[in-house]
């Protein structure tokens, strides 16, 4: 019994998985019970742009190679539609492992700049008013370079003259209670 | 029947329409809606991505508030409703997780023991509400529409809320029957339209709505169960279009936009006039269909 | 206890099993403890106590010191029991008034510090149970010569005629119309290819001839009553409205019957006839009336061809059901297994695609005497393409963990037929892993590889009809990532087969009810020991064989059917059973008659009597009874002990042990 | 605790917990030797009697254990000794005994490490409980 640590315990070391639950933390299995049917990929959707497929991601964690699937980007893809999960015929937490790999593909610098900085925008616009708002995510997406901006400005626009977006943020009263809540969180999780 | 509402973000934002047919469709109905009060965001596709237990406490505090005014969860935002079912499941499956979230709620004041119970608004209309009572609130039969009914991957989790078959869910095709619709055989109805892969990785998310679109063929309209899907579906008609050398230009409304219409119910109360885009082609359908079919729809009522 | 305290002549024997105890445990020090122990007359130690002298040296203190109670210190009593009740019993001492002590499994394997200590607590304990023990006598009773079959597929025939050919009688009970079961509706068997019934169709016959075998099919077992040795068990006789007696199995009935239904035994693919016989070789040859379709039963008196047509008369509409009663020694459990519905798994489009079909369906298709002719078409033409999925609803938390066993290989059969059958097709494998381990698999496996077909490693995710290029156009797309590749595919076929998985019988628990049995997780009847008693039950006297006791193929369902029939064999040609000796006992003095046991006890054991009494009073039948005790802890007045584990000897035990330190 | 060692007691059934303990034993996995087993037929045959003898002796712990729930070789007495630790639990509790110091497992004969790891695992959970109230009067 637990003589010598499983891929798992070796694939959830902090410097391997940080910011990422322990395999404890998971509902469902962990993926040393993939047996690698490929029913996650042929299920998603977006698997045919990943680099790994989720199977292949599921196999690098098995082996121990983490850092590998974090560097090939293949969470960033991840929709989070649970349809690999539900279908598992294993019972693996496929969605929460891509997020986890997504996590970390996140905290590094090589990730793509432009969905990192969507994420981080519109995670710190929730952390300020609670909720999200558009005009504030927007700026913030695309501050760094607002020629960008352009892509969005078709669908900017329409949401402007059908009045379905307001400069003027969203108000909650525990505004500062969620803010605290990602405090903790960080905390918690050992994010800076 | 009374609940407790979540509207979500997309649903107060983006996707006004929804809200307001939401409103307009279920007072019609008699389905009483507080909005919960002081709500906050679900952390949509983003939490996961930053952090896992935000991931799950975020929606796990707006469960919090629903027990703490002790009624029923309804939400009309798939998206919001798998972060919130997830939120459910793993705080009831995982004690270690239980007692994270409780530590972060505890900052905002509230603790989630899992008492409130989550619903769907497709689960209220067609199994609280009943289509029975809906066919009789029917005024404007759906003769000759053909819709497509796209429920959208958040059937995934739906498993866990047990109302209909995961793999091949019908209750969304029974509700535009009822309405009188000619419910088009849809072949993606629960797959993926990307989430927010249309703003963060527009090159993929294009291609998934494209495809989406695509499958429609020539149906009159596309009717979602989630303001999200609908926002995608009808934002960027032009961009999908540009994945496969074609032009999209089919109306994509809220499910209870459509409903509202069977229901005769004035179209700036559901929001119509903000549809990306128009749908003033349905109106010219519907008022054809009803003139022909209004006779026998009043006589073949249910009452 | 007849005996006074001096009376009682305990010997403790110390055993070193070489190294395995004496390693750990002082054995010295162990003898000097238990020499002190009250009642113990002598202690010694010894290198091995199971072997000859060690036995000896225990039969030589019984003779010469009188010793009345033995205790050993040594392996555990799961292992050497039996060998040292033998010895008691050689040197003229009941077997009862043995006590082991595991010293090794429970002591000295899994300490190192304290190990000597644990083990004076042990024996202490032990010998002031053994203070305790009683002489026991276990009884015998004669067996009846003859067995119950349950079930008429290949199992139950297999063992049946065993049974019989040794000369014993046999009644074997199908709940069909006829003996088969699912190998009448097989085409060809792997590895082999010979035809299934004409390997089959022979046993059948062999069954109906037998002198030895009486048949009741259309026929359910509804109660058994009993124990080992001598069941009694009560079957219903469904009206067949035919007289067996007289029916010769002319057919003629059928062929004027105007009357059709979906045919079962093609798995609705075909039609039968109101009046039918499942198949053309059924055993008995005789049809049945199916009076959900018979337009005599529905519109009564209507049509009634069959009369008309009959010259034997063997029609009899005024048939009704009959019990019979057998007298049995023991029982075979040979019910057979479900194929899983994969309509469940909705994406892979079974209800909803005709042309997606289950592996029992394309058996049929396949089959000469199936509806088709033998000619594989769906929607009216030759498939020229087809998939084939293997593991659907097996190795799938969702639906079945386990693995069905019998999957891979006979989808590799099927790509052979396939091929033999329609020209230039071709035929693709969905699998996870090929399991082709029995003998002459993996030269079948080869051999197809060899033929063309081809393999794609990968778990569908969908079955479709949606069409996203030409070459989809009208025609299902499974589709699957090639996991060999890392690239999602999208197949194009004209037919898909699905390989559902062998599940429990849906009535599974009803009959391990009815038989008395245990289910494993998976809901298949659970038998005694996986590996050393494959066949027996918990259940004395009750045997399961074949798919009811879990997913196999043709080869394995055969030798658990002869497994089957040696064991039953074995126990009644003995002609007597031992019956267990510790069972439970009533004090009448004590018992109140409020029948809780009666209510507990799963093996109806105890009864309430009340000869000649103002209050009955419970009494155990010894024969039913197992000794698991449960009635004893229910009784309220605690009229009830366990011979051999009275509350007596087991709060000696848990004195004894309290007394002596950690 | 200093150097608190807890007596335990194990009843296990014959046919699964005790066959573990047995697997144990063959496959040499170590446990503390604080547990002394008593061998019944079934946990169904465990009297309430004799859980309260024993804490009356001073065991600081008393375990049942039997087979998985459906794997009873008596086909249900597993479940009759489930029944009946609910009750005797709430009787202890009036006792003033924790909950953890009665303990019920199903293991299976093929759960050998699984008895250890039960073992050791309720030996560090006494230990942090301390001697039973009842040993201490037992003792005193």
């Amino acid at each position: 019994m637990g003589a010598q640590p499983n891929t798992l315990e070796r694939a959830w070391t902090p410097r391997t998985l940080e910011h990422t639950p322990s395999s404890t933390d998971l509902v469902g299995n962990d993926f040393s019970l993939c047996y690698q049917c490929g029913l996650c990929t042929g299920s998603c959707r977006t698997a045919y742009a990943m680099k790994y497929t989720p199977r292949q991601v599921m196999n690098l964690l098995q082996l121990g190679r983490t850092d590998e699937a974090v560097a090939s980007g293949s969470g960033l893809l991840c929709t989070a539609c649970y349809s690999c999960t539900f279908r598992c015929p294993r019972g693996v937490a496929v969605t929460d492992l891509m997020a986890a790999i997504q996590r970390l593909s996140l905290a590094q610098r090589h990730a793509d700049p432009h969905i990192r900085r969507f994420y981080q925008a519109f995670m710190r616009t929730v952390e300020r008013h609670g909720r999200f708002h558009e005009v504030e995510f927007l700026v913030r997406y695309y501050a760094p370079n607002p020629l960008r901006l352009r892509e969005q400005v078709s669908v900017g626009l329409t949401l402007l003259r059908k009045g379905k977006i307001t400069l003027k943020p969203p108000k909650m009263q525990s505004q500062k209670a969620i803010a605290a809540m990602f405090r903790k969180a960080a905390q918690i999780e050992g994010r800076p | 029947m009374k609940y407790a509402y979540y509207p979500g973000c997309s649903a107060s934002g983006t996707s006004k329409e929804a809200e307001e047919s939401l409103q307009a469709t279920m007072r019609y109905l008699g389905v009483e809606l507080t909005e919960l009060e002081d709500w906050n965001c679900c952390g949509a596709a983003m939490a996961t991505g930053v952090s896992y237990l935000l991931s799950v406490a975020l929606p796990a505090r707006n469960l919090a508030l629903a027990e703490r005014a002790e009624s029923d969860l309804v939400t009309g935002c798939s998206r919001c409703y798998l972060n919130l079912i997830r939120a459910v499941h793993y705080t009831q499956h995982n004690a270690s997780v239980r007692e994270k979230v409780n530590t972060l709620l505890a900052e905002t004041g509230v603790q989630y023991s899992g008492k409130a119970r989550l619903r769907h608004l497709l689960d209220v209309i067609v199994n609280d509400v009943g289509l029975d009572v809906v066919a009789e609130r029917v005024t404007r039969p759906l003769d000759g529409l053909r819709i497509v009914p796209y429920y959208g991957c958040c059937q995934g989790m739906w498993t866990y809320a047990q109302f209909d078959s995961v793999e091949d869910p019908h209750c969304f095709d029974q509700l535009l029957a009822t309405l009188g619709a000619q419910v088009v055989d849809y072949p993606l109805k629960t797959a993926c339209c990307g989430g927010t892969l249309s703003m963060s990785k527009r090159s993929v998310g294009a291609k998934l709505i494209g495809d989406l679109l695509a499958a429609a063929g020539d149906a009159d309209c596309i009717v979602t169960a989630c303001p999200l899907c609908m926002f995608n579906l009808n934002s960027f008609q032009k961009e999908a279009g540009g994945t496969r050398g074609t032009h999209f230009n089919i109306p994509v409304l809220f499910l209870t936009q459509i409903m509202g219409l069977a229901f005769g119910l004035p179209e700036k109360a559901l929001g119509l006039q903000r549809n990306a885009v128009p749908v003033d082609s349905l109106y010219r359908k519907i008022a054809v269909g009803a003139a022909v079919s209004s006779g026998e729809a009043s006589a073949s009522g249910p009452r | 206890m007849a005996e006074g305290k001096n009376d009682v002549k305990i010997g403790v024997y110390v055993c070193h099993c070489g190294s395995n105890i004496a390693g750990t445990v002082d054995v010295e020090e162990l003898t000097a403890f238990a020499q002190e122990l009250g009642s113990v007359a002598v202690a010694r130690n010894y290198k091995f106590m199971c072997s000859e002298p060690g036995q000896a040296l225990i039969k030589q203190d019984i003779e010469e010191l009188g010793l009345n109670r033995v205790v050993v210190a040594a392996c555990s009593p799961r292992m050497h029991e039996p060998t040292f009740r033998r010895v008691c019993e050689q040197g003229g001492l009941n077997p009862y008034q043995l006590h082991i002590c595991n010293i090794r499994e429970q002591c000295s394997w899994v300490h190192k510090d304290g190990a000597t200590e644990k083990a004076k607590a042990l024996v202490s304990a032990a010998v002031s149970r053994a203070y305790y023990l009683e002489p026991l006598e276990s009884r015998e009773v004669p067996v009846a010569p003859a067995v119950l079959v349950v079930g008429g597929g290949i199992a139950g025939i297999q063992a049946a005629l065993k049974v019989a050919d040794a000369g014993r009688k046999v009644y074997l009970v199908e709940r069909e119309p006829s003996i088969g079961g699912h190998m009448t509706q097989i085409d060809k068997t792997f590895p082999t290819l010979d035809c299934s019934a004409c390997i089959l169709t022979p046993r059948m016959a062999a069954v109906k001839a037998h002198p030895n075998i009486e048949l009741m099919t259309y026929s359910e077992v509804v109660g058994v009553q009993g124990y080992v040795g001598n069941f009694r068990a009560t079957i219903r006789r469904k009206p067949r409205y035919v007289d067996e007696s007289l029916c010769t199995g002319c057919g003629i009935c059928q062929e004027k019957c105007p009357w059709k239904a979906e045919s079962e035994f093609d798995c609705g693919l075909g039609q039968r006839k109101a009046i039918y016989t499942p198949f053309p070789q059924a055993v008995p040859n005789v049809p049945v009336i199916d009076p959900e379709h018979c337009v005599y039963f529905l519109r009564d008196g209507k049509c009634g061809a069959c009369l008309k047509f009959c010259e034997r008369g063997a029609i009899d509409f005024n048939q009704t059901e009959k019990m019979v009663d057998v007298e049995v020694g023991a029982i075979i459990v040979a019910t057979g297994y479900d194929l899983m519905d994969p309509s469940e798994i909705g994406r892979l489009g079974y209800s909803r695609f005709p042309n997606v079909i289950t592996s029992l369906e394309f058996e049929r298709l396949c089959n000469a005497t199936g509806p088709t002719g033998g000619h594989i078409v769906v929607n009216g033409q030759e498939p020229k393409s087809v998939a084939i999925i293997h593991c659907v609803g097996s190795r799938d938390r969702k639906y079945h963990e386990y693995c069905s066993r019998v999957c891979c290989m006979y989808a590799l059969k099927f790509a052979h037929l396939i091929k033999e059958k329609i020209e230039g097709a071709s035929v693709y494998q969905f699998y996870i892993d090929m399991r082709c381990y029995g003998k002459g698999f993996e030269e079948f496996y080869q051999r197809e590889a060899g033929e063309g077909v081809t393999f794609i490693r990968g778990k569908p995710s969908q079955v479709t009809d949606f069409a996203m290029s030409e070459e989809e156009q009208g025609k299902l797309v499974v589709v699957c990532e090639n996991t060999l590749v890392g690239r999602t595919l999208r197949v194009p076929v004209d037919m898909v087969i699905l390989c559902p998985a062998m599940e429990a019988r849906a009535d599974a628990r009803d009959v391990a009810r009815l038989f008395n049995l245990t289910q494993s997780a998976d809901g298949f009847l659970q038998e005694r020991h996986a590996k050393l008693e494959p066949v027996a039950t918990a259940n004395d006297g009750m045997f399961v064989v074949g798919c009811a006791q879990g997913p196999k193929d043709i080869p394995d369902t055969v030798a658990q059917a002869l497994a089957g029939a040696a064991e039953t064999l074995a126990l009644i040609d003995r002609g007597s059973v031992e019956l267990q000796a510790a069972t439970a006992t009533v004090d009448e003095t004590l018992c109140q008659g409020c029948g809780r046991c009666e209510e507990i006890c799963v093996f109806h054991a105890p009864t309430l009597s009340s000869d000649g009494r103002l209050i009955p009073v419970s009494s155990i039948n010894e024969a039913l009874c197992k000794g698991c005790g449960v009635c004893a802890v229910a009784c309220p007045t605690g009229a009830i002990s366990i011979r051999h584990f009275t509350r007596q000897q087991i709060l000696a035990e848990l004195e004894a042990l309290s007394g002596v330190p950690v | 605790m200093n150097g608190f060692e807890p007596k335990i007691v194990a009843f296990t059934c014959n046919w699964c917990s005790y066959a573990a303990a047995d697997l144990a034993g063959t496959s040499r996995i170590h446990y503390p030797s604080n547990v002394r087993i008593i061998r019944v037929m079934c946990s169904g045959m465990i009297d309430p009697i004799y859980v309260l003898r024993a804490f009356e002796a001073g065991f600081d712990g008393v375990l049942l254990a039997g087979c998985h729930i459906g794997d009873c070789h008596y086909i249900s007495g597993n479940m009759r000794a489930e029944e009946r630790t609910a009750k005797l639990r709430r009787l202890l509790h009036t006792l003033g005994l924790e909950d953890e110091r009665l303990k019920l497992e199903w293991i299976s004969a093929a759960e050998g490490g699984g008895f250890a790891e039960t073992i050791k695992e309720y030996v560090g959970q006494l230990k942090q409980l301390g001697p039973s109230p009842l040993r201490k009067e037992a003792t005193a």
